[in-house]
């Protein structure tokens, strides 16, 4: 063994994007170099753009002392998001990429198998584990506590561990850019074709350990917020009292709890496989593969409803209050979702109906399917008789509502139809089935993220997002889905298989490239809302709505100021009813001085979130290309971390009360001062956050 | 007159329906009949089966179609004529038929999903007057190997079989988790190594059909096709009898050509073979040895010195020798509504 | 003073115990106790695989050959006891016992702790003399995914056990170090639990 | 923490609870003896012994909540408890369903996977 093999591992020059290009440039490799070098330049050129800006602006000190270790649920969410956003960019631009290249995909086409499989897995693993994940777990990071009126999660330190994690896996995904191969496999990763017998590249590995940084992410998220709902509710705000979102967060935060483990235990069996040389999935000496799909699926399925559930929560909140009205149906919402839940439990089988088990396994989980389709009926239904005898703005967060709905059950349909063992026979790999999941996921969870967006950012930001273009992002939205996914529809009962780079039947080639212009669509709705945020940037002074409550919110989080303070509440508010802001309005007394003001008592700034998530990050990329010593370097950095936390005795600091009573006082004055505006000055710069009485609102 | 007829009477008039409802999409397939145009019972029954589980959803779809856009005009803000209830948030009466009405229709779909699975099962064997042939499939990285081993021939690129005459496949893979599936006669399923998995279809018209892996198994995942063909009976005999005297065997050297990554193409030139169609190669192989396919299931590398090299000997039981006589040449079971389909499919070619 | 009302699984110290951290305390137990759940899972899924891959033993040893439950017999044996020994540190911190009390008690844990995973290893060690080697069979990969698994657990509980002794050492028995010992009383008697699993399923049921 | 005097009451108590522990110990030993006897020294039919290793294993699991975790059936507004139960029936689930999906699929295509 040379120094360079024991440093570096099996770390060498071919890992450059450019490699294949020199070694052997045809056409074809060429093309696929240059478009992997530029991806890979993106990623260089981004971070050294990020380091020299922050260096420029001086704000290194800002960046660790105010986010990277600040343990405040907001912040955090908040880096959640951005997160979410850097990776859905890339995710978004591979997604194009694939729709450019099966519109020409006859017989052909500009890019390479090799690099479509990298193209279709990352995109897969980025938008489920990178995208959905952390865009949801920052949503809930921040809205939860505030609607249940807690000054922050149960573990805040735990919290920035999560955020590391998350980090963490997410920048070796993007290193797998400069530093090549990323897996081929799927974001399933079906063993054996991931084993090292068929796949002994690095590729896997680093699929391997990006999930995993993700999966303990999450289960310490679900772990985190779970506690929470449970322990840290303020007076008076029992279960059945809770909104809506935060009972979807709650049941998100079940599933992780439950659901992931089962990735755990596949994801590591594979890695002993790969590393250890066991036989738990291979081919010989009696690996069973089976079991693979069977454990990854025990948690693929609970997984689409972990991000599902989130958005279902976002709808829910959007419908009341844009459509003036309570929410049709509470308790069935609150029962409809507690079944989701668990009977997301029952039915993973459905995702391998084609194996080869007997009739009747097929049927019991197929019958187990459908049954989802009844409380998430019930769902539907509640959310249009909420909107029904009410009086509905047709804002941003609407209209992604209503996309939702009339979308969203066609997905469903086409789920349903999966469901059906018999026809999925047919339909199971094919284009059909990606067209279902798009159908759900862009619907559901993007636009469900998307209306979270615009109905929350207000609150953390204190001003408004710019209407016009977010109706126009919106509307694009829409028409880009159906365009880019409905043909993947008829595609599939064509016989189109999914994950294939081209095909040779002639009679696809309409549909490809009429799914390859909805993706230019999506596209245009995607700088569509890149001009809301900087339209709406520019003009932030105009929409500031600092009194808290621009559209006259239902719940505890429009009680406090936008964007609201460190400990969000002076006093934690005492709960008498469902929709407690709105009680309160309703009775005439929103913000209140209380009689007195207390000391806080914060967490108080941690390192631990960057340390592990930097050892994390080391220890994932020294496993993918076998250096051994930095793997053993970085556990015990992390050990010692753990170690060391224990002796750490400084947890907290204290907010006195003058400082807090000064800030609500002002806040107070504020609101004061604010003229209260109808409904239909919602959208003008007259809207500074504070509505009318709901009685004389009420009167149009 | 094969008695398949069990499975074809699903749902033929809202297969017509569907056939009505969607020409576009038909005349798009018209290159190669698949799911919308089934040229088998088993697709046919699926096709009726997905065509009434979009017609029991319609019953609750539809309404959140139609009702969802006239909610938001006739509540729409600013409107005095609507009654408004901001309090308003339960009616048991609602709440009942919410439940009630998707309750129902999964019950129907329940019944109808657990007939079906159970009656359109792979393993299951279909009813026929005629013996089923059997074929023994092996999935390699990126090819399809079709073995007979009562007529100890077997192919490469294209799979051949009797119009008419169930087929009873049973089927391995000699590398990764693959899926072997012809959209055109039914029912797709995963061919695993060491594992053996069955199949039982049956063409009731003749004609030439796409079939394909769908479950991607890396760089020649889409290279990995194959035409079925079904043929009559005289057809068939014949393909058996020129097999085996043109056909090159199967032999150790032959087989390690064969089982190397590559698409059928790639195979068939290095095995030597003349390709005149690239688009839709044929590589025949006589003299298969007995036992092959349980060979590639129970060991690999493969254990040569374990198979007899038998040259097209009838080792195996009379019985199963193939029918060379008694192929029915028209279409005996087709009925009214699958006839529909073809017709349009053909029309718009 | 009447009987301590249990706000959280495990020994409860009561209101005898300083202080406003008890809610803070019923908090991270509760989530501790989450986060067990969570890793039961995964020690589920576990089980359920080692069951499929009994018979995956392709021509290698079998079940009956490879287990041995004389060791694994003490080996439950020293883990039940040390499970004592942690409950009567629990009582001993809970009582106000002294510190002489529950260093003594944790220490003899430790001890027990520690002859656990020593016994373990030697018999890994003797399994692989045997060439009872993960890379020979899917069924003995699938017995060493479960087994040191738990043995792994039980590594990083002792270890946590050393940091809190020195934890004890600099501080004394703060609040802090009150908690932690909390946890990992629960960390302790839940690995018991999964070893009734192992010792039942894999060592019993696979000699019988 | 220092040592401290205890009340007559505590002192009651810590009786009380130190026996709660020996009696877990005392029990768990005997449901740990009791199958490994059964086991080693015995030639029971495997399918009664079976039975009853798993039955002692769900008692002693019981006994390990109950006296060293203090899981009660108490109802003074505790998560716990909903929370095993619920662990409970997730893990029947997954583990159930597991074993169901991969038998059945053996005795389909690969018998010689049945032990
Ligand atoms: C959440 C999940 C998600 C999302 C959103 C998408 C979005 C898209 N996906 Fe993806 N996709 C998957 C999850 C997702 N996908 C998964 C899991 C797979 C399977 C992988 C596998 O096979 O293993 C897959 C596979 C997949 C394939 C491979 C199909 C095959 O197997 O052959 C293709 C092909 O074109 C594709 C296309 C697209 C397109 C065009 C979009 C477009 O909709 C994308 C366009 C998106 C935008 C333009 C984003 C808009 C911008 C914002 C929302 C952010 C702005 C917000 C603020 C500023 C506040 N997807
Ligand atoms: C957010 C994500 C999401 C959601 C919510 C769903 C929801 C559902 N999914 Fe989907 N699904 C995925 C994401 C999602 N899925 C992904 C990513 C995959 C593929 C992964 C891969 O292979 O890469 C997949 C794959 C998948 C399969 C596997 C297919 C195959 O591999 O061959 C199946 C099969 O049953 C299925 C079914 C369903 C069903 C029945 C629902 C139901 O929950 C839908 C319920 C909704 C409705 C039914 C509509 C509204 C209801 C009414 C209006 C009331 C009336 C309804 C009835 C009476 C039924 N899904
Ligand atoms: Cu899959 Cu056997
Ligand atoms: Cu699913």
């Amino acid at each position: 063994m040379t120094v360079t093999e024991i440093l570096f591992g099996r770390l060498g020059w071919d890992a450059l994007p450019f490699w294949h290009m020199l070694q052997n440039p045809t056409f074809k490799s060429v093309i696929n170099d240059l478009i992997a070098s530029g991806a890979g330049l993106m990623v260089v050129l981004g971070a050294l753009v990020v380091v020299a800006g922050v260096s420029w602006l001086g704000k290194w000190g800002y960046l660790w002392r105010e986010w990277l270790t600040s343990p405040d649920h907001k912040r955090i969410g908040i880096m959640f998001i951005v997160i979410a956003l850097v990776m859905l960019a890339r995710a978004i631009v591979e997604a194009v990429f694939m729709r450019a290249q099966q519109a020409v995909g006859l017989n052909g086409g500009f890019l390479t198998a090799e690099h479509f499989g990298q193209l279709f897995t990352t995109h897969g693993t980025i938008m489920v584990f990178f995208m959905g994940m952390p865009f949801l777990t920052g949503v809930i990071n921040y809205v939860m506590p505030l609607q249940i009126g807690a000054r922050d999660l149960s573990f805040p330190v735990l919290n920035l561990v999560s955020l590391g994690l998350t980090a963490a896996g997410a920048a070796l995904v993007m290193v797998s850019l400069v530093l090549e191969p990323f897996s081929t496999g799927g974001w399933t990763g079906y063993a054996p074709f991931t084993e090292l017998s068929y796949n002994p590249g690095a590729g896997v590995d680093y699929w391997i350990w990006a999930v995993s940084l993700s999966t303990f992410s999450s289960t310490l998220s679900g772990i985190n917020f779970a506690v929470t709902i449970y322990k840290k509710r303020a007076p008076g705000m029992t279960l059945f009292r809770m909104p809506l979102f935060t009972w979807t967060a709650l049941c998100t935060a079940i599933l992780m709890i439950f659901g992931m483990p089962p990735l755990t235990v596949a994801t590591g069996l594979l890695a002993l496989d790969r590393y250890l040389d066991f036989h738990m999935f291979t081919t010989d000496l009696g690996g069973n593969m089976m079991n693979y799909v069977n454990l990854f699926w025990a948690f693929g399925h609970p997984e689409v409803y972990i991000l599902i559930l989130p958005a279902f929560g976002v709808f829910s909140e959007v419908f009341a209050t844009f459509s003036g009205k309570r929410l049709y149906g509470y308790t069935v919402l609150v029962m409809a979702t507690i079944c989701i839940a668990v009977l997301s439990f029952t039915v993973w089988l459905h995702h391998f109906f084609t194996m080869g088990q007997s009739a009747n396994v097929n049927a019991a989980f197929g019958i187990a399917t459908m049954l989802i389709g009844i409380p998430t009926g019930v769902k539907v239904y509640d959310w249009m008789l909420t909107m029904y005898r009410g009086r509905v703005r047709m804002s941003v967060p609407m209209i992604y509502a209503v996309g939702f709905i009339l979308l969203f059950v066609l997905g469903g349909m086409s789920g349903v139809i999966l469901a059906t063992p018999s026809v999925d026979y047919q339909v199971h790999n094919s284009l059909f089935l990606v067209a279902h999941f798009h159908n759900m996921l862009i619907p559901g969870v993007l636009f469900g993220m998307l209306a979270a967006v615009n109905y929350w950012f207000p609150k953390a930001f204190g001003f408004r997002l710019e209407e016009r273009w977010g109706r126009r992002a919106a509307w694009l939205w829409i028409l880009g889905f159906m365009l880019a996914f409905f043909p993947l529809y008829v595609l599939g009962m064509m016989g189109m298989p999914r994950r294939s780079v081209s095909f040779t039947n002639p009679a696809y080639l309409p549909w490809t490239v009429i799914a390859g212009i909805g993706a230019l669509v999506a596209l245009a709705a995607l700088a569509c809302l890149l001009l809301q945020l900087w339209v709406s940037v520019r003009d932030r002074d105009h929409n500031r709505v600092f009194a808290g409550d621009p559209w006259d919110g239902r719940s505890l989080e429009w009680a406090t100021s936008a964007p609201p303070p460190e400990y969000n509440f002076p006093v934690i508010p005492e709960i008498y009813g469902r929709d407690a802001f709105m009680l309160e309005k309703d009775g005439g007394t929103p913000f209140q001085a209380p009689t007195q003001y207390q000391d806080i008592v914060m967490p108080a700034n941690s390192a631990m979130g960057v340390i592990i998530g930097a050892a994390g990050f080391a220890a994932a990329f020294a496993l993918t290309w076998y250096m051994w010593w930095l793997v053993v370097l970085s556990a015990v950095v992390m050990i010692g971390a753990a170690i060391a936390r224990g002796f750490v005795r400084t947890t907290h600091y204290v907010i006195s009360a003058d400082e807090v009573r000064r800030t609500h006082e002002y806040w107070l004055r504020e609101v004061e001062a604010t003229t209260p505006i109808r409904r239909s000055q919602e959208q003008s710069g007259a809207n500074r956050g504070r509505a009318v009485p709901p009685v004389e609102g009420a009167v149009q | 007159m094969t008695a398949v007829s069990q499975q074809q009477k699903h749902f033929p008039a809202l297969s017509a329906l569907g056939a009505c409802l969607l020409p576009a999409t038909l005349s798009g397939c018209s290159s190669a009949p698949g799911f919308l145009d089934p040229q088998g019972p088993i697709a046919r029954a699926q096709l009726g089966h997905f065509w009434f589980v979009v017609a029991m959803l319609a019953i609750v779809i539809l309404p959140v179609l139609v009702l969802t856009p006239l909610i938001l005009w006739r509540y729409r803000y600013g409107t005095s004529r609507a009654a408004y209830r901001p309090k308003w948030e339960l009616t048991l009466w609602l709440d009942i038929l919410i439940w009630g009405i998707p309750i129902l229709i999964v019950v129907i779909l329940s019944v109808v999903l657990w007939r079906q699975t159970h009656q359109l099962d792979p393993y299951r064997p279909l009813h026929s007057d005629q013996p089923p042939l059997e074929i023994q499939v092996v999935g390699y990285d990126w090819k399809w190997l079709f073995i007979y081993p009562e007529q100890h021939i077997a192919t490469l690129g294209q799979l051949i079989v009797p119009v008419g005459r169930p087929v009873a496949f049973d089927l391995t893979s000699a590398t990764v988790l693959q899926t072997f599936f012809i959209p055109a006669l039914g029912s797709q399923i995963d061919v695993m190594n060491r594992m053996q998995t069955t199949l039982h279809l049956l063409a009731d018209r003749e004609g030439e059909f796409e079939g394909r892996n769908m479950q991607y198994n890396g760089d020649g995942f889409h290279e990995q096709r194959f035409t079925a063909r079904a043929v009559n009976a005289q057809d068939f005999a014949r393909f058996v009898a020129d097999t085996r005297h043109e056909g090159i065997p199967l032999d150790q050297h032959n087989y390690r050509i064969l089982a190397r990554k590559g698409s059928t193409l790639e195979a068939a030139k290095a095995l030597g073979e003349s390709v005149t169609l690239p688009d839709d190669p044929l590589v025949r192989f006589s003299a298969v040895p007995d036992g092959l396919f349980d060979a590639i299931m129970r060991d690999a590398p493969l254990d040569w010195s374990e198979l007899s090299p038998t040259t097209g000997g009838s080792a195996t039981s009379a019985p199963a020798t193939p029918h060379d006589t008694g192929g029915e040449t028209s279409n005996p079971s087709a009925s009214a509504a699958s006839t529909t389909i073809t017709t349009q499919g053909e029309s718009a070619s | 003073m009447s009987r301590t009302i249990t706000r959280h699984p495990g020994l409860n110290l009561g209101p005898a115990h300083d202080d406003d951290a008890t809610d803070v305390r019923e908090e991270l137990v509760f989530g501790f106790w989450v986060f067990m759940m969570s890793d039961l899972i995964i020690f589920g899924m576990l089980f359920a695989t080692y069951v499929t891959m009994l018979g995956a033993t392709a021509g290698g040893p079998t079940p009956h050959d490879v287990l041995d439950i004389r060791p694994a017999f003490t080996e439950t044996m020293l883990l039940l006891a040390s499970s004592f020994t942690f409950g009567m540190a629990s009582l001993a911190l809970k009582y106000r016992q002294g510190r002489r009390h529950l260093v003594g008690w944790l220490l003899v844990t430790l001890v027990l702790g520690l002859a656990f995973v020593g016994h373990e290893l030697h018999e890994f060690v003797s399994m692989f003399h045997a060439g009872y080697v993960p890379s020979r069979s899917g069924y003995l990969s699938s017995f060493f995914s479960l087994v040191p698994l738990h043995g792994l657990h039980v590594t990083f509980a002792s270890l946590w056990l050393i940091a809190i002794l020195f934890q004890i050492a600099v501080y004394g028995i703060d609040s802090q170090v009150k908690n932690g010992l909390l946890r990992l009383a629960i960390l302790w008697h839940f690995l018991d639990i999964v070893w009734i699993g192992i010792f039942s399923l894999v060592y019993l049921g696979g000699a019988a | 923490m220092s040592y401290r005097q205890l009340s007559q009451e505590e002192r009651q108590e810590l009786g009380r609870e130190q026996r709660s522990y020996l009696w877990g110990l005392g029990l768990s030993l005997l449901l740990t003896l009791l199958p490994f006897g059964l086991a080693a020294f015995t030639d029971m039919a495997h399918l009664t012994l079976w039975w009853i290793i798993g039955a002692c294993a769900l008692v002693q699991i019981v006994v390990h909540l109950r006296f060293f975790l203090h899981i009660t059936l108490a109802r003074n507004k505790r998560e716990d408890l909903q929370l095993i139960l619920f662990t409970v029936l997730i893990l029947t689930l997954l583990c159930g369903g597991t074993l169901w999906i991969l038998f059945d699929l053996y005795q389909r295509m690969m018998p010689n996977m049945m032990p």
